[in-house]
Formats: C-alpha cells, sequence, structure tokens
C-alpha cells in the first residue's frame, strides 16, 4: 500500500517500461487483472508482490516499486501462468527481462537470485559442467545461509549421490571461452 | 444537344455567406449545354420547387443540375418533383453539393465561389450524359420464413402472422422454443421460464397462418428481396402425424431407454421415440433414427405393435420442398462452448459435479431430473459450498472466445439466488472479472444476490482438483486483496460463452450474407439498422446477430417482425434503376462479373443475338435487377467495357473529371 | 485555366477526390456539418462505391491536368457493399505500382479509407494530401511521368493485369 | 531405436539412480543409447536468466557436438531441466535462419538443428519399444497405485515441449501401466514443485512439494513416479524434512515412496534393487514393490461387464418385489376365501 502521483508516475516510468517490454514482448496493457497467473502461480502465495500485482505496477507505471520486488526473482519459470492467460502474457519472460534489468544497473546487488546465478555460471565456466556439491556449499558461504540443507549432506553422501564422476567435456577450455565472452558481453551474436 | 438548367440556391446564407451565387449562375451561363441559370433562397421550399418546375417548362428543359446541400440531404426530395410536378425524367438530374463540402467549410468567397463554380462544371458535365432511368415493379411474395424456432423466431412468426401474414417457421430440432425452455427463471423478475415461452409455442401451434416445419433445414435460396425461392428439407420423423394422437404409448414402451436426455443436458435419460419434453411443439414424438433398434439394427417393432393409430412409418423419408417467400429472419440462435475441450485446468469434463450453467438451470427445475432439488450429479448429495465461475469462455481470446456473451453476468447472480435460495445454510462464490448489469433492475438484482450473501471474488479460478472427499478444490485469486485463495466446493458451475451456432457459416452462404468475425450475422448498420442486413429482404432477430439475453432477444424479434411486416404490406416495391447494364454485343462471357458480384446478381446466359444481320447465339452476361445493388464493382472487371452502371456510366464519369481537370 | 491565384501568385493545385456514397463522402459531409475547414484544392466527386472507381478515371484526371488523384472508401470490412473496397484496395494498389513505376510521384496518386464518421481523418487528409502536392507543384514538374501516364493509359485493361487483379481480390475476401 | 545421450550434470550424482534404472531398461528393451561426446552443462535456470544468447547458447553446444557425431539421431535428455534448455535452444534454432546463424556464431561451430530432442519418456512410447518391455515384465507390480508425476518443464510451455496435454498428460501413465500397477487420477501431476530454486530458496519451495506429497496419497497413490532428478530429488529427500515439521504441528506424516518411472520399469522386469538404484532413494522404496509383485492381480472390469452385472443385479431386486407383492396379494385374498365358507 502506499500513495503515487499517478500523472508523475506516467512520466518518469515510460523509459524503463518500454525497455522491459521491448525485452520481455509482453505489453502490459493487453492484461486485465483477472488473476488467473497468480492462483496458479506456485511461488505467489510466499512473494511480497504476486505476478498479476506486478503487471499492475508495471501498468499504472510504479516502476521503482518492480524494482524492489522479489517476485521476478522468486518465479520459477513454471510456465502456469502462459499456459492459462486468456491474454497469452508471457509472465515469465515478463520476470527474466525485469530482472535482467535490475542486473544490467547494478541495482540487484543484494538479490540472492543473482548471486546464485553467478556461482553457477562461474562453476560452469571453470568445468564445463555444473557440480551441485560445490555449488550448494559456496552458495551457503556467500548469502550466508551456512547450514542451510546441510542436513542432507551426509544422506547425499551415504547414497553416493555426491561424489560425481568427475566428468570434464573435453572442450571445457572452448565453453570457458564462449560462457566468458557471453556474460561479458562480447557474444558472436548481433 | 441537351438543354441544361442550372439552379443555384442560397441557403439563406448558408451558402451565399461564402459562395457568390450570382457569380455562380453567371459562370454556369457560360458552361457547355447550359440552357438557363439562375437562384433562388431556399430550393428547397414549396416556393422554390415551383420556381424550378416553372423554368423547366418555360425554357423546355431537359436536364437539371441544382447546386444547394448534399444530395444526401435533398437529392431525393428533387428527384420527386421531377417525377410528379415535370414530365422530366427524376433520373435527368444532378446536385452539384456546394454547401457541406464548399461553403460550410470555406471562410470567404475568393475560395467559395470558385470551387462552386468548379463543382457546378462537373455536375453539367455529368448531367449531359445522364439518361433516363425507369424503375419497375417487383412483385412482394406476402409470406415469410423464419428460420430458428427459438424465442426469437416464434416472437418474430406471432408478429408477423398477427398482422395478417402466413409464416413458415424452419426448425432444425424435434421442437420449437430453443433454449429458453430448457430455463428455469429468467431474471430480473424470476419469472417462470417454461411458463412464459411454451404457451408462446403452442399459440404458434395453433396459430392458422403458421407452419411449422421441424427437423427441417434451409438447403438452398434462390432469388431476392420480395421473391426469395427456398428449398427446405424436412428430415423424415417415422411418424405420421396426420394419424398420430401424441397419446405417446410408443414412448413408455419403447426399449431404447438409456440415451442421454438432450433436453436436461445428458443429466436423464430418454427412448428412441420421443417428445423431447412433455410441452413440445408439435406435441407428438419423433424416432430417433440414430438409435431406434428397427431402423439400427431391423428388429424390435414395440412401437409399431402399440400405436393404436397405426402412425408409425419406419419407411418414412425426408421431404424437400420449395417455396417463395417475400422476407427471410435469421433467428439460428447461440449454442454453449464446448468448456469441456478448452478447460483442463478445470478437469476438461472429468468431474461430474463440475457442471455448465444450463445444466444447472435444468437441476434447478422441478421438471428436470431432480425434480428441482440441487443435487451433486456424482452422488445426489445436495452440495453445501457452491463456486460460481465467470467468463468461462469469453473475454479468452487464447481459450475461448475474445468477446464478452453479456448475459453471464445475471444469469450468473441468478443461479447464486437460487442456490441460496433453495439450499439454506448453502455458501455461493461467485468469481468474476467485472459485473456487468446494463438492463432495468438488473444491478438491483445483483445487489440484492450480494445482500442474499453470495461472495463475489474479483479473479478467475486458475485450477480446480478432486480431492477423495469429493471436495471440488478451486484455486483461485481475490485481485483486489491480492490472496491467493482456495474454495472447497461441492459443486462448481462454469457460466460458458454463447458461441455461434454449428452451420452458420454454410447458412450464410446460402442466403448470401456475411458473418462477422466471431460467426454472428453482420446487421446493416450497428446503430441505425441493427436488424436488417446488407440483403434486402434478410433481417436479423436474437443471438444469431450477436450475444444477447432474452428481453433484447424478443425486442429485437419484434423489430424484425415489424421490418418484414412493413415489407410484406407493399402490393410491390419499387427496384433501384441505379444497377449494372450489360451491353450484349460487346459482352465476351468470360465471367469476371460473375466472379466480382457480392450479390450473385450477374449470371451468364444463352443468348441469340443479332450481329451484323446475322442470328448467333452466344454466352452473354446478364444483370438480375432485383439482386443487384448497384455497387459497379462489375463494370471495372469488364475487360470489354461491355458493363455500365446506370446513373453513374462510364462516360459521365469520364466527362465529369475531365471537366474538372481542364477548367 | 489559372494554375495560379491571382492574389499570391503562389501554385494551387488540383486534386480529384474519388469519394464512395456511402462512408467518405458522408464523412465529408460530417466535415462541412462541424464547420470544419480545409483548402479548396480537393473536389470530391461522387461514386457508390470505392469499387466503382476504374483505373482509366485516375488516368484520366492526371492526363488532363490534375495535379493529384484521391481514392477514398470505407474501412476494409466496412463497404456498404461488403466487398467493393477490397476489390478498389487491389485493383488501385496494382495500378499505382503500374504509375509509380513508370515515375508519377507516389503523392500524387493515394488511396485512404475514411469513415462516415470520421470527419475530422477527411479533414486531415484533405490537408495533409493538398500540401504534399503544392510541395511537389504541377504535374508537369514530374517530367518523364506525364508521358508515361499516356504509355500505361494503353496497357490498363491489359488482361495480365486483371488476371492478377482478380487473384488478389479473390483472396481479399 | 538410437539415441544421443545427453547425461547433464546430475547423471552422476543427484540423478544416478535415474541412470542406471533407464540403462537397465534400455539394455532390455532394445534401446541404444550413444553418448554425447563432449557434452556441456546446459545452463539450468541461470543461463537463461543471465541472457538470452547464453540461454541458447550452452546446450546448442551439446547438440552441435551430438550432430557432428550421430547426425539426425534423437538427443535424449533424461533430465526434465536439461530436456526443457535443450528444446528451447532447437526450437529458436528451428523458428528462424538468423536466430541459428547467431547461435552457431556463439558457440562457434555449425549447428543444422536437424536431431529432436526427447525426454526419459518418449522411448517408451514407441509401439515396439512398449511391446518388448511388456514382454520382458516378468515381475509385475500387481495393482500397485501410482501417481505419476511430471512437473513443469515436461509439459511446459507448449512451445517447446511436445507433450499430449499441459494439464492433464498421459504418457508417463502409459508407460507405467506397462509394468502392471495402476496410474491414479489426481491434480498435481503438473504443478511445480520449486525444484530449481531447491538451492537458492528451499523455505519457500517446501510448501510446494507438500502439497505433491499430499495430493498424490489423498488420491490412493502407494508411490509417486517421477521423471527428472530434480522433481525426484525435491520430492524423495524433503519428505522426512516435511514430516518432521508435521509432527512438530501435530500432523499426521506423508509417507510416500517417490521413484523414477524407470526404477519400476527396471524392477518390474526383474532388475535387483541395486540394478534399479532403489537402494539410493531416500524414502525407502524396495519394500513397497517387493509387497507389491505378491499381490493377486486384479481383474479390471470392463464397462460392458460392470453394465452386465448391475443390470443383472436389477432383475434380481425387480423379481424379489415382484415376490413380495404377490405373497402381500395372496394373504387378504386367502382371508377372503376363508370369509366365504
Amino acid at each position: 500500500m502506499g500513495f503515487c502521483n499517478l500523472s508523475e508516475l506516467e512520466e518518469a516510468a515510460s523509459g524503463p517500461l518500454s525497455e522491459i517490454a521491448a525485452a520481455s514482448g509482453v505489453d502490459v496493457k493487453e492484461c486485465y487483472q483477472c488473476g488467473k497467473c497468480a492462483a496458479g502461480c506456485p511461488v505467489a502465495a510466499s512473494a511480497d508482490v504476486d505476478c498479476r500485482g506486478v503487471i499492475r505496477l508495471l501498468q499504472i507505471g510504479d516502476v521503482d516499486r518492480v524494482l524492489k520486488l522479489q517476485m521476478p526473482w522468486l518465479c520459477l519459470s513454471c510456465g502456469v501462468c502462459l499456459a492459462r492467460c486468456p491474454q497469452n502474457i508471457d509472465l515469465p519472460a515478463l520476470n527474466t527481462a525485469i530482472c535482467r534489468y535490475e542486473m544490467k544497473r547494478g541495482i540487484a546487488a543484494e538479490r540472492e537470485g543473482e548471486a546464485f546465478m553467478n556461482i553457477f555460471l562461474d562453476n560452469v565456466e571453470a568445468k564445463g559442467v555444473s557440480d551441485e556439491t560445490m555449488l550448494a556449499m559456496r552458495y551457503n558461504l556467500q548469502t550466508g545461509h551456512l547450514f542451510q540443507d546441510v542436513a542432507n549432506s551426509p544422506r547425499m553422501l551415504s547414497r553416493g549421490l555426491l561424489s560425481g564422476d568427475g566428468y570434464k567435456p573435453a572442450g571445457a577450455p572452448d565453453v570457458k571461452r564462449m560462457v566468458h565472452d557471453i556474460r561479458k558481453g562480447e557474444g558472436g551474436a548481433e | 444537344m441537351s438543354r441544361i438548367g442550372v439552379f443555384v440556391c442560397h441557403c439563406g446564407t448558408n451558402i451565399a455567406g461564402t459562395v457568390d451565387v450570382e457569380a455562380v449562375a453567371d459562370a454556369a451561363r457560360q458552361m457547355p449545354n447550359v440552357a438557363y441559370a439562375g437562384t433562388n433562397k431556399y430550393m428547397c421550399s414549396a416556393q422554390g420547387q415551383d420556381y424550378i418546375v416553372d423554368i423547366i417548362k418555360e425554357h423546355n428543359l431537359d436536364r437539371v443540375v441544382i447546386a444547394s446541400c448534399s444530395p444526401r440531404m435533398h437529392e431525393r426530395l428533387f428527384r420527386k418533383v421531377l417525377a410528379e410536378k415535370t414530365d422530366l425524367n427524376p433520373y435527368l438530374l444532378e446536385v452539384a453539393n456546394i454547401r457541406e463540402q464548399c461553403s460550410w467549410v470555406h471562410k470567404d468567397k475568393q475560395i467559395g465561389t470558385p470551387k462552386a463554380i468548379n463543382l457546378v462544371a462537373m455536375a453539367v458535365a455529368k448531367a449531359d450524359c445522364d439518361t433516363q432511368l425507369f424503375t419497375h415493379e417487383i412483385p412482394v411474395t406476402k409470406r415469410a420464413l423464419i428460420i430458428g424456432g427459438g424465442i426469437a423466431g416464434i416472437q418474430a412468426a406471432l408478429d408477423i402472422a398477427d398482422a395478417g401474414f402466413p409464416v413458415t417457421i424452419v426448425e432444425r430440432k424435434t421442437t420449437i422454443g430453443g433454449k429458453m425452455p430448457m430455463l428455469d427463471k429468467t431474471f430480473p423478475t424470476l419469472d417462470c421460464s417454461a411458463c412464459i415461452s411454451t404457451p408462446k409455442m403452442s399459440e404458434c401451434e395453433a396459430h392458422p397462418l403458421i407452419e411449422i416445419k421441424t427437423l427441417s433445414e434451409v438447403e438452398k435460396v434462390e432469388g431476392y428481396i420480395g421473391n426469395f425461392d427456398v428449398t427446405i428439407r424436412e428430415k423424415a420423423k417415422y411418424i405420421d402425424y396426420d394419424k398420430c394422437t401424441g397419446c405417446g404409448m410408443c414412448e413408455t414402451k419403447c426399449p431404447q431407454k438409456k440415451i442421454p436426455s438432450e433436453f436436461n443436458q445428458g443429466m436423464s435419460t430418454r427412448t428412441a421415440v420421443y417428445k423431447p419434453f412433455p410441452q413440445a411443439v408439435p406435441s407428438k414424438p419423433t424416432i430417433d433414427a440414430d438409435h431406434c433398434r428397427m431402423l439400427t439394427e431391423g428388429k424390435c417393432g414395440v412401437c409399431a405393435k402399440v400405436c393404436p393409430t397405426g402412425a408409425i412409418d419406419y419407411q418414412d423419408v425426408d421431404r424437400v420442398t420449395t417455396e417463395r417467400y417475400g422476407a427471410i429472419v435469421l433467428a439460428t440462435g447461440y449454442e454453449l462452448i464446448d468448456w469441456t475441450r478448452l478447460y483442463g485446468e478445470y478437469g476438461g469434463g472429468r468431474y461430474a459435479d463440475v457442471i455448465s450453467g444450463l445444466q444447472f438451470e435444468r437441476l434447478v427445475n422441478a421438471s428436470g431430473p431432480t425434480e428441482g432439488h440441487i443435487l451433486r450429479p456424482s452422488d445426489g448429495t445436495e452440495p453445501k459450498t457452491m463456486v460460481i465461475v465467470k467468463c468461462v469462455g469469453s473475454r479468452d481470446p487464447h481459450k475461448g472466445v475474445p468477446y464478452c456473451s453479456r448475459a453471464c453476468c445475471m444469469y450468473g447472480a441468478k443461479h447464486a439466488h437460487q442456490f441460496m435460495d433453495k439450499v439454506p445454510g448453502g455458501k455461493c462464490f461467485v468469481f468474476y472479472m467485472d459485473v456487468r448489469t446494463p438492463g432495468k433492475n438488473y444491478d438491483e438484482f445483483y445487489m440484492n444476490t450480494l445482500h442474499e450473501g453470495a461472495r463475489y471474488i474479483r479473479g478467475r479460478i486458475s485450477k480446480i482438483t478432486r480431492r477423495s472427499d469429493g471436495k471440488l478444490v478451486c484455486l483461485g485469486e481475490d485481485t483486489l486483496s491480492g490472496n491467493v485463495v482456495e474454495v472447497d466446493a461441492d459443486m462448481v458451475v462454469l457460466e460458458t460463452a454463447m458461441v455461434p451456432p454449428e452451420g452458420a457459416k454454410k447458412l450464410a452462404q446460402t442466403v448470401n450474407t456475411q458473418l462477422g468475425p466471431e460467426g454472428f450475422f453482420t446487421e446493416a448498420h450497428p446503430k441505425l439498422r441493427p436488424v436488417e442486413t446488407n440483403t434486402g429482404g434478410l433481417y436479423l432477430a436474437g443471438t444469431a446477430q450477436g450475444p444477447k439475453d432474452i428481453p433484447d432477444t424478443v425486442a429485437q424479434a419484434g423489430a424484425a417482425a415489424a421490418k418484414v411486416i412493413g415489407l410484406l404490406c407493399k402490393q410491390s416495391i419499387e427496384s433501384n434503376p441505379m444497377v449494372a447494364h450489360v451491353d450484349d454485343s460487346k459482352c465476351s462471357g468470360c465471367g469476371a462479373c460473375v466472379d466480382i458480384c457480392p450479390y450473385s446478381a450477374v449470371t451468364l446466359v444463352e443468348k441469340t443475338l443479332r450481329e451484323n444481320s446475322r442470328k448467333v447465339t452466344r454466352t452473354v452476361a446478364q444483370v438480375n435487377e432485383g439482386l443487384c445493388q448497384g455497387c459497379g464493382a462489375c463494370t471495372v472487371a469488364c475487360r470489354p467495357g461491355a458493363s455500365d452502371l446506370l446513373g453513374f456510366n462510364d462516360e459521365g464519369i469520364m466527362r465529369e473529371v475531365e471537366a474538372y481537370a481542364t477548367r | 485555366m489559372p494554375r495560379d491565384n491571382e492574389q499570391t501568385g503562389e501554385f494551387t493545385p488540383k486534386i480529384l477526390a474519388f469519394c464512395c456514397n456511402w462512408c467518405t463522402y458522408a464523412g465529408a459531409d460530417l466535415a462541412g456539418l462541424n464547420r470544419m475547414n480545409y483548402p479548396a484544392d480537393v473536389k470530391v466527386l461522387r461514386v457508390p462505391c470505392s469499387g466503382r472507381v476504374n483505373p482509366q478515371y485516375v488516368l484520366k484526371a492526371l492526363q488532363s491536368g490534375c495535379d493529384g488523384v484521391l481514392v477514398c472508401g470505407c474501412h476494409p470490412g466496412d463497404c456498404h457493399y461488403s466487398t467493393g473496397n477490397y476489390y478498389a484496395k487491389r485493383r488501385m494498389m496494382i495500378f499505382k505500382r503500374m504509375v509509380e513505376f513508370a515515375g508519377l510521384s507516389p503523392e500524387r496518386f493515394q488511396i485512404r479509407w475514411i469513415s462516415g464518421s470520421e470527419a475530422g481523418k477527411f479533414r486531415d487528409t484533405v490537408v495533409e494530401v493538398s500540401e504534399q502536392i503544392r510541395a511537389l507543384g504541377p504535374m508537369e514538374n514530374d517530367a518523364p511521368s506525364r508521358a508515361a501516364i499516356d504509355a500505361v493509359a494503353g496497357t490498363v485493361a491489359s488482361p495480365e493485369a486483371d488476371e492478377e487483379l482478380f487473384a488478389a481480390a479473390k483472396e481479399a475476401i | 531405436m538410437r539415441y544421443a545421450n545427453f547425461p547433464g550434470c546430475s547423471a552422476s550424482t543427484t540423478g544416478k539412480a535415474y541412470t542406471e534404472s533407464f540403462s537397465y531398461v534400455a539394455r532390455h528393451a532394445g534401446i541404444e543409447i550413444d553418448e554425447v561426446p563432449d557434452w556441456n552443462c546446459c545452463g539450468a535456470s541461470a543461463g537463461r536468466l543471465q541472457s538470452d544468447d547464453l540461454g541458447d547458447a550452452l546446450p546448442a553446444r551439446s547438440l552441435a557436438n551430438a550432430e557432428a557425431a550421430f547426425g539426425d539421431e534423437p538427443v535424449l535428455a533424461l533430465c526434465a531441466g536439461c530436456y526443457s534448455n535443450l528444446r528451447r535452444a532447437l526450437v529458436h534454432a528451428r523458428e528462424s535462419e538468423d536466430r541459428r546463424r547467431q547461435i552457431e556464431a556463439l558457440i562457434g561451430q555449425p549447428y543444422e538443428a536437424k536431431a529432436d530432442v526427447v525426454c526419459g519418456i518418449d522411448p517408451f512410447l514407441e509401439p515396439e519399444v512398449a511391446q518388448t518391455v511388456k514382454a520382458r515384465v516378468t515381475q509385475p507390480l500387481n495393482g500397485l497405485k501410482v501417481a505419476c508425476y511430471y512437473g513443469c518443464a515436461l509439459v511446459r510451455p507448449r512451445a517447446l515441449t511436445t507433450f499430449d496435454d499441459e494439464e492433464d498428460p498421459q504418457s508417463m501413465e502409459a508407460v507405467v501401466k506397462l509394468t502392471g500397477a495402476e496410474p491414479v487420477e489426481w491434480g498435481s501431476k503438473t504443478e511445480c514443485c520449486g525444484a530449481s530454486h531447491h538451492v537458492s530458496n528451499p523455505t519457500a519451495m517446501k510448501p510446494l512439494v507438500e502439497r505433491i506429497l499430499a495430493d498424490a496419497i489423498d488420491a490412493g497413490a502407494e508411490a509417486i513416479a517421477t521423471a527428472c532428478p530434480l522433481c525426484n530429488m525435491n520430492l524423495d529427500m524433503r519428505e522426512a524434512e516435511i514430516n518432521k515439521a508435521r509432527a512438530a504441528r501435530g500432523e499426521a506424516p506423508l509417507d510416500i515412496p517417490v521413484y523414477f518411472f524407470a526404477q519400476l520399469l527396471a524392477s518390474a522386469m526383474g532388475a535387483s534393487d541395486a540394478e534399479a538404484g532403489i537402494t539410493r532413494n531416500f524414502v525407502p522404496g524396495s519394500s513397497l514393490l517387493a509387497e507389491a509383485k505378491t499381490r493377486e492381480v486384479v481383474v479390471e472390469l470392463t464397462p460392458e461387464q460392470k453394465k452386465a452385472a448391475r443390470i443383472a443385479a436389477a432383475k434380481k431386486q425387480a423379481a424379489a418385489r415382484k415376490a413380495a407383492q404377490a405373497a402381500a396379494a395372496a394373504a387378504p385374498a386367502q382371508g377372503k376365501e376363508e370369509a366365504h365358507e
């Protein structure tokens, strides 16, 4: 809940809005707020504002608020919303676009989602594959949930689910180069 | 060498204010073939009319150009003047629009006057090429055909027949009445639907001027306004209605009892020889050939044995008749969208207790499968919690249709009211997108339902799952609070979208009119000609034209009837003389005009012609002046230039162009 | 023929607008009813339907002294005769290609859809087109086109063009 | 049928049991498996979050390798996450020639997007394979009630996947039926379990898992079958924690083993628990399968048979009623006779 002057928002929002719209291919005007997306969304209940709310805020131009939300980062891209939306609005794409918009401007630094993404990609960049155990441990260290899921580690170990066969792609260096270039925005495309 | 008279109107100061009318008249006098030019304060006034008439006689003019307001305003009036007060053919008249398109849009005479002169010059040039045109009388067959025997068709039929004209109702099903008798009560007054619709049905049956053809479909329509030749196929009923007394013995004895009843929406069964419901009209049974053992397996014949009048006739065959009608009313109604194909998230029909609104109507109806007790189809228990989902199919371009079905908000409220009325202490949740109640006493009804305790939740149900205890778990969002909500319902009613009935497209082609993008018939003008089509003599009633509720349907049916009566009252109608005309000597019979005509008014015919004093038989195009609406598309398509449009002939337009370009 | 305005000496173009009786002509009347103001360069020629406009009329206009031609009809789908404007559209598009190929400046021949309620759109169209043509100057400026137009005049009713036209038109409905 | 297998990063860790059971079944069902050479991580959710380019490039590189080695041989991705990512790259490359070229530039090698991408279930939808499996089922899981769980990545979004239905798919059911087990109808088969966030945000994801387990049990399922290492891990491993939490709330535990569908096939085809990787399950799964194999085979009546039975019953009732009426009618009649005398 809060106060906002719509006539001022209109002005401020136009830039970011059109960028996010272009990136996601979603026209928020299409949405008539039936909430079928949120109702089926696995994370709506645990989100600060659900996916319908995200679109609503974009509709009224409250971009600042949107850029502070967890919702876009919580999105699992499970596609239930898209599958059932009467207007065929690609919410996962919209959420992704919002996350990228934040990352591009470095305003997502606090986001655990971004931290996870980076650790994961470092991992892939280094090895060509992702080592889930390493991943979990580094993530927990970096984000400070030290003991998250440690309870499970021994159980996984005992079932031989942690070891792995140490596979490393022969072309790991190529993968490294490719991932590096794209992450640095020097990908072959465009 | 024609003698053209130019009459320039001052229209008070409307024209004279920004056009120097005298200068225009002077200029006109210099134009070729102009024998007279003069002005008058109000050309359309009685005095102005007399002035025109006198001058025509005095100067024996043979063409008239009137420079005044738009022809859309007074052309008809001036034609009438020529026709009634002079012996000049009314089509030897041109109107130069120097008011709407000149004096009113320009500031001063510097600009207005020369433009007016230009416009007059163009009119004069065209007038010189005008030819005498003659309307002819098209006889009107004083009978109306109504396609579809729902409440719209019934209302139209009664109104037309009461005005004294014979009417035929063609109904696809075994009884007239359509969907209305299936409904329990009608909003907002809650009067019993069958009680008000079935009397009208029997009134039709009893009416001396109404003929009812059930199990029938229109196969072919030829001709035009006033004279449609309609071919109707009346399917075999296997019962001789002249002998049948409707005693119902056959129904009680028919061994084939397990056929799902269409009337009760599959929630009860019927026999193979059956009447869909007691008050059906005609009140005589028919044999369902797909399920009758005699007709499918060739053994049984019980009904024939028990029939006291020997009316059963297994050898019965379809009857095809062709008759002439003056007007046709399309009242083909609607169907409900098949949600089971589209909404897997609602169980796709796997859950017996997720039902459609029409099924609920039958459940709550005293003559329905449960005698009016609201019971779950699955286990026959009374639901304590009911969920109503609106806009199922409607406003859902992704899965259903993009439009709003208009009636659902109201019958949704009605269903909520009926549930809480019949199930004391019952809880009813209505999931809605918007509540649309534009209609007399509609919003009052909705508010009342709210006060009775219906809980309206603004949001679409996302998913319905069935729990082992039989509860239907409905997941939705209350978009107003932003909470994801869940209801453990005993029964769910889906208010499904109205869609065009199967076969509408084919019928549109048969009667040669258009369907809108949604598949409903298109009216001639959304506001000013809502019950006409662009095809003369073809009218629309009810949901054939688009989703609407019963009050609107009946109103529109009455309006359509009025239009039909207006037409049938005439002994004959005047044909529009401004139609395409083919010059046989130039026509190559290529048929380009036949392909391009939107009214199928042009046909290729064998003609014996006289060509350089020899008789030859050739295929040439022929225009049916009754069907031709005078659009002129064919004239442009015609390569040899044999086809021309009377009243807008090629030479006239060319001269008009030239007059402007070279001036 | 006075090609230049006596007072200002500036060039006043001759533009002919073929308007269908049911939509654009009504729109023009409405513009008058609303006392909208627009240049007098455009004169309206009333036809029952844009489908009635024969390419030859347009040629005739351009040949015999018009500086620009407009063909206006109901919006696609709204034709009073249900399909006339589809034919007009395809027909005029093909024809437009032809005359532009022949060297005519595109602005000199335009096709617009204006409904009976779009008085403002009619006014704007007239203003816009007359400005364009004023910018172009008299037809004589399109040196090559005049000759070419005459050439096209010969071919306009060629069977090939028509075949293409019918195919296009059929597919249009 | 030959497939180019894309093992994915979980094949040798969380998905070990899937790998083992699947290869056992493949061996015995005539499914031939090549391994995609020099394959790399598909990028999971991180790749496509970073950028469309990375989201396409990572999977495309492996697809290109597969294509180079085995031409248009279908690429098999056992992990639903990998399946989804590989298909995304494939669809994008097929959608537009420009995109395909861009992708080639990104991965620095040719990619024609010839080969299709299939998931673990698809091979068994091939009639002949299904036949072989049916024939090889020596220890049927008679009437074992199984809830087939698809999750999201296999069935959505429609533009990417090739599944029969978004809301109520039936393919896994068809495969599981081969073992003699009985799939149950249930509501959560395509609900997301949140696995892709199970590292970054486990707390928010637990309720999803709990709901899925609860639904399965409520639908009368004795076991859950999955077709994805992540889903499987998420359901199987977290069941204990969830039950701990439930116990604290005084709620009954949700007790239901979670198998890879391939484990059920393998076991029914006579694989030892070790061979089928069942020993790796968190929720012990051996005893249930063993017990199921000893069950009576229940013969499912056809609708016709059911109807016949109903009619017979009805007739019997009717007869009884008639008899009763006759008796009732007889009694007073006798009375009259007596009166006459």
